[in-house]
């Protein structure tokens, strides 16, 4: 495992957000490091995507505390989450339907050659960057409103590339992947903690998990419920930390299936 | 800021750094895509499954135009004359100018009824102040006023939130009535004698080699930005332009441009409106397509969520596209003014709105949002404009009957247009 | 209409018409201009000069619509144009224009300096009558009588001409307790008068000035609802359903322009002009040869004498049922 | 078609036939719902959350409305009469009907800019029309003329796939000219003396006991309704209204109702216009809220493609909505013409349709599609209706300033109503 | 296994669509028998989601036949799909936003007492379809638009239950669910079958597949790929037959992380 240094790169003390008549999330806290990679993981519905959006700006917090490096920041836009360092994939991708998948790419950060837009050079990063990842695309010129659930999610992927995060934050990247493109991820994934950025993942896959998270942070309806090292810690464990019960549909249906298989 | 971001731009540390990937690398484009083949024949297949397809552009406008040109003048024997055409271009240049700003607004999703409002109050401002301080200075209050008042509506929009169409309703009412206040007791202000405003729409480059001059300026301007384009493209070995299909083009646009040329040189010479009109579509068409803020325009427009997850501000970008529709709302204005001779308490009111609407969309620009182009402002302007010019001179019985044919063609044009959009969306292009 | 339209432009340009005359009339929303002014102008243009044709346009109330109908009648070659104009001041611009291109110009109903020729009623004239007739109506009772004035749409400068004649005989004579313009809008005119029935009092209004006929139905139908019944209503342009409501008894006096004698004035004018006759003016506004005509006011006396003997209507169009009974008591056939 | 529906949905097969699935279930509701507490504390608490949330619904513009009413009051002095009452509800029912056909059209996302024309036309139909065949056929021919209409914009919309924009931008230009046209040489045709139209809105209940009894009967059938939802939904377990709730809002209504109706009784009675104003409401609100087909037309507002994938038929939910505001749009043309006495070239033109639309956005209908009701016309044009009466009550000097002040009273409803949504988005529940 | 009827419910014999310049698919057969659950699996933009729509009648076939119990069938639009016994979950969910979770669930069937909604009905089975499906949801009457993507999934998938129907699609319906949700949704799959309906079930998740499909159609490019009994088949042959090479990312990674465990 890598170095992980002693201040961590984003910090969540006592996180609040409420919608409406819900109270989504309820005091949750989170820290994560420079280079590890850390694993979101609840229940459906549990605030994990709310908690990735108070932290990327897009639902200001309604109580408690975002660290950044140490020190207190107030984030109440996406801007100001990008500026700190923040490059966040969403469970939803977020993508312009209208615009082609170069300019998806490159939105709010356009390559420009004496101001105007340089179409050429971001076009040819365009095509570096699917290929990394593996994917076949029709055309960069293509509108992704024309692209398949997979495609939209490698170019989401692709974008939060596109700049220089301090931490990055996927939001079930793989939901909708291959499994060649899900392994490129999970292979991305583990470069980015080679450069010493942070990670935060979000999956329901406990293979994905841990196949590359350092540890896993439990999260049940809205309450922190556990932080576990992934060396140590077995699946059951994990996944009785998430349904909150050790006899659960997950084990019924195993034990199941071996009954049906004796 | 430009900078920032170009820097950070060209940094693809993680990706470019891990040769790893690259192995398992996989070429970007399908081999589903169906190319064209080479040479003419490949030129005519890809046509036709455009046009099947309805990939088309605003090839049916042009049609339309074209349709609508032959029809007047089978009808009246003396439609297509020089003299009409630098008519249709001088009356044409207001609202065209209003249609533009009308485009940017759409391009957001969003509209401006306030339009027409705004270019009565901008030319009242202009006469008004025009009797105390110099010309130059009351056009610039006229347009600013129209600045101003974008800002406000969009500050209003953007900021409280109350939808474009309420608050550009309540200034469509709102400058109206500021308009008749401005003007005061008098009904029409004459434009002076020596007032720039007054050459806006009178004053011709008389000199034959203006027009042909501009024509072929345009022409090698076209040709060597598609040549550059394509150069960059082939080095950069993406899919690029054959030099026969940019020859083509080329071509077309000569033949256009020099005939229109040689019409405007038969009567007075090369109209200023003209020249104001395209030099404000060039502009605008340059900051959409080629700018930071242009794509900004277009991301807002196709979805305001992802585009403010992408970091974009918004509510600037929708503040400064109501500015720009204020600003060029007023220009528009001044040139109604121009063209009726002053500014009045009725200027700008009437179907004059609807007109501006009707020129952006029939042109192509979608009312949903994100998809557009200047140009259509132009195109829906023309034919708009050759419609009220052909009425006109056929000299019919009722002005009852002359309502009910623009608007059934105002329909029909963009029935063609719809239609032809229709076999692209099935076509799975929507 | 065919042949090359190169040529045909060109020789109409150099020689201009000797047979046309053209005719640009301002608004379609009342009906006079194309169903009476049009045909009666024609009609008189064809009794002067026989092989003369009327090449019409009509710009509904736009001005920039009607500088483009007067231009490309210019560029048509028609060396003389009647116009009755949206905006008489912009007008005066194009017709110092047209002057250097040989065209004379006829200002028809609406006076634009400059122009050759001019024949109109007196618009503040019509406003001094209206006045009159409503003071006249009342009587005695005009002294401490409370008025309700709704005027025309302030941005026609017609209705700014007979605002200020009906003040010139009301002012001083009576109380105006309320006075709003209906624009010219039935609508409009009658919401004005609900609010005047509501500051005023019901029992208060004693006389209501309509600038025109069709503001007057709107007024009349709101002083039905407020039941208030047999005061004083006036408006002007004698259409047919004033004429009605004068017959019925809820309208007291309209002001008959009669564009009998308005057309042909100016259709003589235009022949004259067109064949470089004198005019035959009566006199001159502004330093432009004139005629102007009287209006007349209309009320249940004159009616038979007037609008209908003028063949405007006939009687049996005026007569419908519900009020045929009245007609006859009055006197109408 | 209800049958085989009802049918079908009443069958959960396979979820309902599977006890093992069951015994994994939990409880749907979430545990973080926050619950009101009982009793009146319980109400206060949960109506402060709301405002600051803005989930207030209608509340701003009722605010709005009182504070209109008590400016106009103190500027004027007798701004709060039963005789101002009457008129309001007399000259709003035209327009309310016209905008309840805007909302419609509006919940699709759509909007439709000839209901002005049509109500014009419609007026001029059964005017002209009217002086040769029966007056009840005359009306029929007046309001079956906008249905077809509306449903020629709605064919031209949904099959040909014109933008209704354009559609009925098209419309309010060609019906207005063939407004004129069916005119013809008259400018005003006078309502005939024995026409239903003339008393649509100048018919009174006379009798004291037509509008008491109106009242009452409104308040006792709100009550039972409630009570029957609340005693069904308690019987299946559902979340329901306490008792005490009920009581609370019936006695709201109860004091609103009984007071309208002591006011009528003052001036001339119940009149007939509000009559049949109030049945189009409660008719359509009905059909939106509580009928498959209102069910649909939410659903197409909310999302085409969803809607088309739900397997509902969207072209016919299109054409029958243009159908529905084309017919209503001529209804209001009637009530148009009964209220100025007459059908002439101008009715419907103007101002009209903007009023009708602000009226529906107003009344807090969502331009976007998918969130409204049909009460927001009600509320949005007494909004109007009063501004309008009451400056022409104060009488100001020039029509402009009268203009202006629209406006701006206009735009500040709506900064209210906005100001308190955004919260609402803040909040979460855009 | 159930027993598997001779005609097939559904059978597309040689399907091909374009979308302007694009051939998504090329001659594409699969058949579906009653009582059977086929798996659909291929790359990221191999065309499983087009094929599932041209079956929904979303996009209408340019070219090839649709059969029906036996007999050659039109579908053009999704209601002639519905009316034939399809029900469908997309991928991209398809729910009205602005509606709430009820009446989503019922658009289209709604449940009427003398022609008027019966809403109180309507919720009652809601709750009952839900809480089948182990999801907590703030309120049946809060709009869709405010859902995790989980809840909505579970919506999406809760409709297609609604009615009556003889084939079911699910196109990667457990993408976004937790393990638990995911585990009910396999139990639902099985239980479909053992009610002899037919399933297509569109998946990445091999795991899933093989716990519940009886024969797994790959897609490769818009063309057949193979079809394998389920019984029979390795989890790498039918990985070979999606990346269409032996070598692939997958085996690569695989490969890696052996090497390092060593
Ligand atoms: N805008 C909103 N308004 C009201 N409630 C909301 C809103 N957004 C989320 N919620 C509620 O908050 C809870 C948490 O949602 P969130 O999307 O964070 O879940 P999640 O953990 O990401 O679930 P999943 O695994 O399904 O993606 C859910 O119950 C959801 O209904
Ligand atoms: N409307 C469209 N217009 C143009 N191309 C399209 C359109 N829809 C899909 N495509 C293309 O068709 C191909 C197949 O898309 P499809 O959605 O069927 O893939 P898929 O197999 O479902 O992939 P995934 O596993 O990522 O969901 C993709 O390359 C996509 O770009
Ligand atoms: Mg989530
Ligand atoms: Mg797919």
């Amino acid at each position: 495992m890598v170095h992980v240094s002693q201040t961590p790169v984003l910090a969540l003390r006592g996180v609040f957000k409420r919608f409406g008549a819900v109270q989504v999330l309820s005091g949750v806290d989170l820290e994560v490091h420079a280079g590890e990679v850390v694993a979101l993981v609840g229940d459906n519905g549990a605030g994990k995507s709310t908690l990735v959006k108070t932290i990327a700006g897009v639902h200001p917090i309604d109580e408690g505390v975002i660290e950044w490096e140490g020190t207190k920041v107030d984030i109440n836009r996406p801007h100001d989450a990008q500026n700190l360092g923040v490059a966040t994939v969403y469970q939803d991708l977020a993508l312009c339907d209208n615009l082609d998948v170069v300019a998806n790419l490159f939105l709010g950060r356009e390559i420009k050659k004496g101001g105007v837009l340089d179409e050429v050079a971001m076009e040819k990063r365009a095509q570096d960057l699917l290929s990394t990842l593996s994917i076949r695309i029709p055309s960069v010129r293509i509108p992704v409103a024309a692209l398949s659930g997979g495609q939209r999610q490698v170019v989401a992927i692709a974008r939060a590339l596109v700049g220089n995060p301090k931490i990055v934050i996927l939001d079930e990247p793989t939901a909708a992947l291959g499994v060649e493109q899900t392994a490129q991820v999970l292979d991305l994934v583990e470069r980015l903690r080679e450069q010493n950025l942070g990670v935060i993942l979000i999956s329901h896959n406990m293979a994905d998990v841990k196949a590359v998270a350092d540890k896993v942070a439990v999260l049940r309806l809205g309450h922190n419920n556990g932080i576990f090292p992934v060396a140590t810690t077995s699946h059951e464990e994990i996944i009785a930390a998430i349904t909150g019960a050790t006899d659960n549909a997950v084990t019924r249906r195993k034990s199941r299936s071996a009954e049906a298989s004796k | 800021m430009s900078n920032t971001n170009e820097a950070s731009a060209t940094v693809p540390a993680q990706a470019a750094e891990a040769p790893a990937a690259a192995a398992g690398a996989v070429k970007v484009v399908d081999p589903r895509l169906l190319v064209r083949e080479q040479g003419f024949k490949g030129y005519w297949t890809e046509f036709k499954r455009k046009v099947r397809s309805g990939e088309i552009g605003s090839l049916p406008v042009v049609v339309g135009l074209i349709i609508i040109g032959i029809v007047f003048q089978l009808e009246t024997g003396n439609f297509l004359t020089s003299y009409n055409l630098d008519q249709i271009t001088l009356y044409a240049a207001g609202p065209g100018i209003m249609a533009v700003g009308i485009v940017f607004v759409l391009l957001l999703g969003e509209i401006d009824l306030a339009v027409g409002s705004v270019a009565g109050l901008a030319g009242a401002m202009w006469a008004v102040v025009g009797t105390d301080i110099p010309d130059s200075l009351a056009i610039i209050v006229g347009i600013l006023s129209g600045t101003v008042i974008g800002a406000f509506h969009g500050i209003v929009f953007a900021k409280i939130g109350v939808p474009a169409f309420v608050v550009t309703l309540a200034g469509f009412l709102g400058w109206a009535g500021l308009q008749t206040w401005v003007m005061g007791d008098k009904s029409t202000i004459t434009t002076p004698l020596g007032s720039f405003v007054r050459d806006l729409t009178s004053y011709y480059f008389a000199d034959v080699a203006a027009a042909y001059g501009l024509a072929v300026f345009v022409i090698v301007a076209f040709y060597l930005a598609q040549l550059r384009d394509s150069r960059r493209r082939k080095a950069a070995e993406l899919p690029h332009r054959p030099q026969s299909e940019i020859i083509l083009r080329t071509a077309l646009l000569a033949v256009l441009c020099l005939l229109a040329a040689y019409a405007f040189n038969q009567e007075q010479g090369l109209p200023l409106s003209l020249v104001i009109f395209l030099a404000i579509l060039v502009i605008t068409d340059f900051v959409l397509r080629r700018t930071t803020y242009g794509r900004q325009i277009f991301a807002v427009g196709g979805g305001i969520e992802a585009a403010r997850r992408a970091g974009i501000n918004v509510s600037w970008i929708r503040i400064s596209v109501f500015m720009i529709s204020g600003t060029l709302g007023a220009v528009g204005g001044l040139f109604l003014a121009s063209a009726t001779g002053g500014a009045d308490r009725s200027l700008g009111g009437g179907n004059q709105l609807m007109m501006c609407i009707a020129a952006a969309v029939i042109g192509g620009t979608s009312l949903f949002g994100g998809r557009g182009k200047v140009w259509s402002a132009l195109l829906g302007i023309l034919v708009i404009q050759s419609i009220v010019q052909g009425l006109n001179q056929m000299n019919l019985s009722s002005n009852a009957i002359q309502y009910m044919i623009t608007g059934g063609v105002l329909l029909i044009a963009v029935i063609i247009d719809s239609v032809s959009r229709k076999t692209q969306k099935t076509a799975g292009r929507a | 209409a065919c042949g090359k339209a190169g040529d045909d432009k060109k020789d109409s340009a150099d020689s201009g018409s000797k047979t046309k005359i053209g005719l640009l009339l301002p608004e379609n929303k009342t009906a006079r201009y194309e169903t009476l002014d049009k045909p009666l102008f024609i009609e008189a243009v064809k009794k002067d000069c026989a092989d003369c044709e009327v090449v019409y346009n009509n710009a509904a109330g736009d001005v920039g619509q009607q500088k483009q109908q007067f231009e490309q009648q210019i560029a048509d070659g028609i060396k003389v144009i009647a116009i009755s104009s949206v905006d008489a001041e912009k007008s005066a611009a194009w017709v110092a224009d047209a002057h250097k291109k040989g065209v004379k110009v006829v200002a028809y109903d609406r006076a634009i300096v400059g122009a050759d020729a001019y024949v109109s009623h007196d618009n503040e004239k019509i406003g001094r009558l209206q006045g009159q007739a409503v003071l006249d109506a009342l009587g005695s009772k005009a002294a401490d009588a409370n008025l309700v004035m709704i005027n025309g749409d302030e941005k026609d400068p017609n209705a700014g001409l007979f605002k200020k004649g009906a003040h010139a005989s009301l002012d001083g004579k009576i109380k105006i307790a309320y006075e709003a313009s209906g624009e010219w809008d039935p609508k409009i005119a009658g919401e004005k008068m609900t609010a005047a029935i509501s500051s005023v009092g019901k029992g208060k209004i004693n006389a209501v000035y309509s600038a025109n006929d069709g503001m007057a139905g709107g007024i009349i139908t709101s002083l039905g609802n407020a039941g208030i019944k047999d005061i004083p209503v006036g408006g002007q342009d004698a259409e047919l359903p004033g004429i009605q409501r004068i017959i019925a008894g809820t309208q007291t006096f309209t002001i008959y322009k009669s564009p009998k004698q308005l057309a042909p004035a100016a259709a003589q004018f235009a022949v004259n002009l067109l064949q470089g006759k004198d005019i035959g003016a009566q006199g001159k506004t502004d330093g432009v040869p004139s005629t102007l005509l009287e209006p007349t006011v209309v009320n249940k006396d004159n009616i038979e004498s007037t609008v209908i003997k003028d063949g405007i209507y006939k009687a049996a169009d005026v007569c419908v049922k519900d009020i045929a009974a009245k007609c006859t008591a009055l006197g109408i056939k």
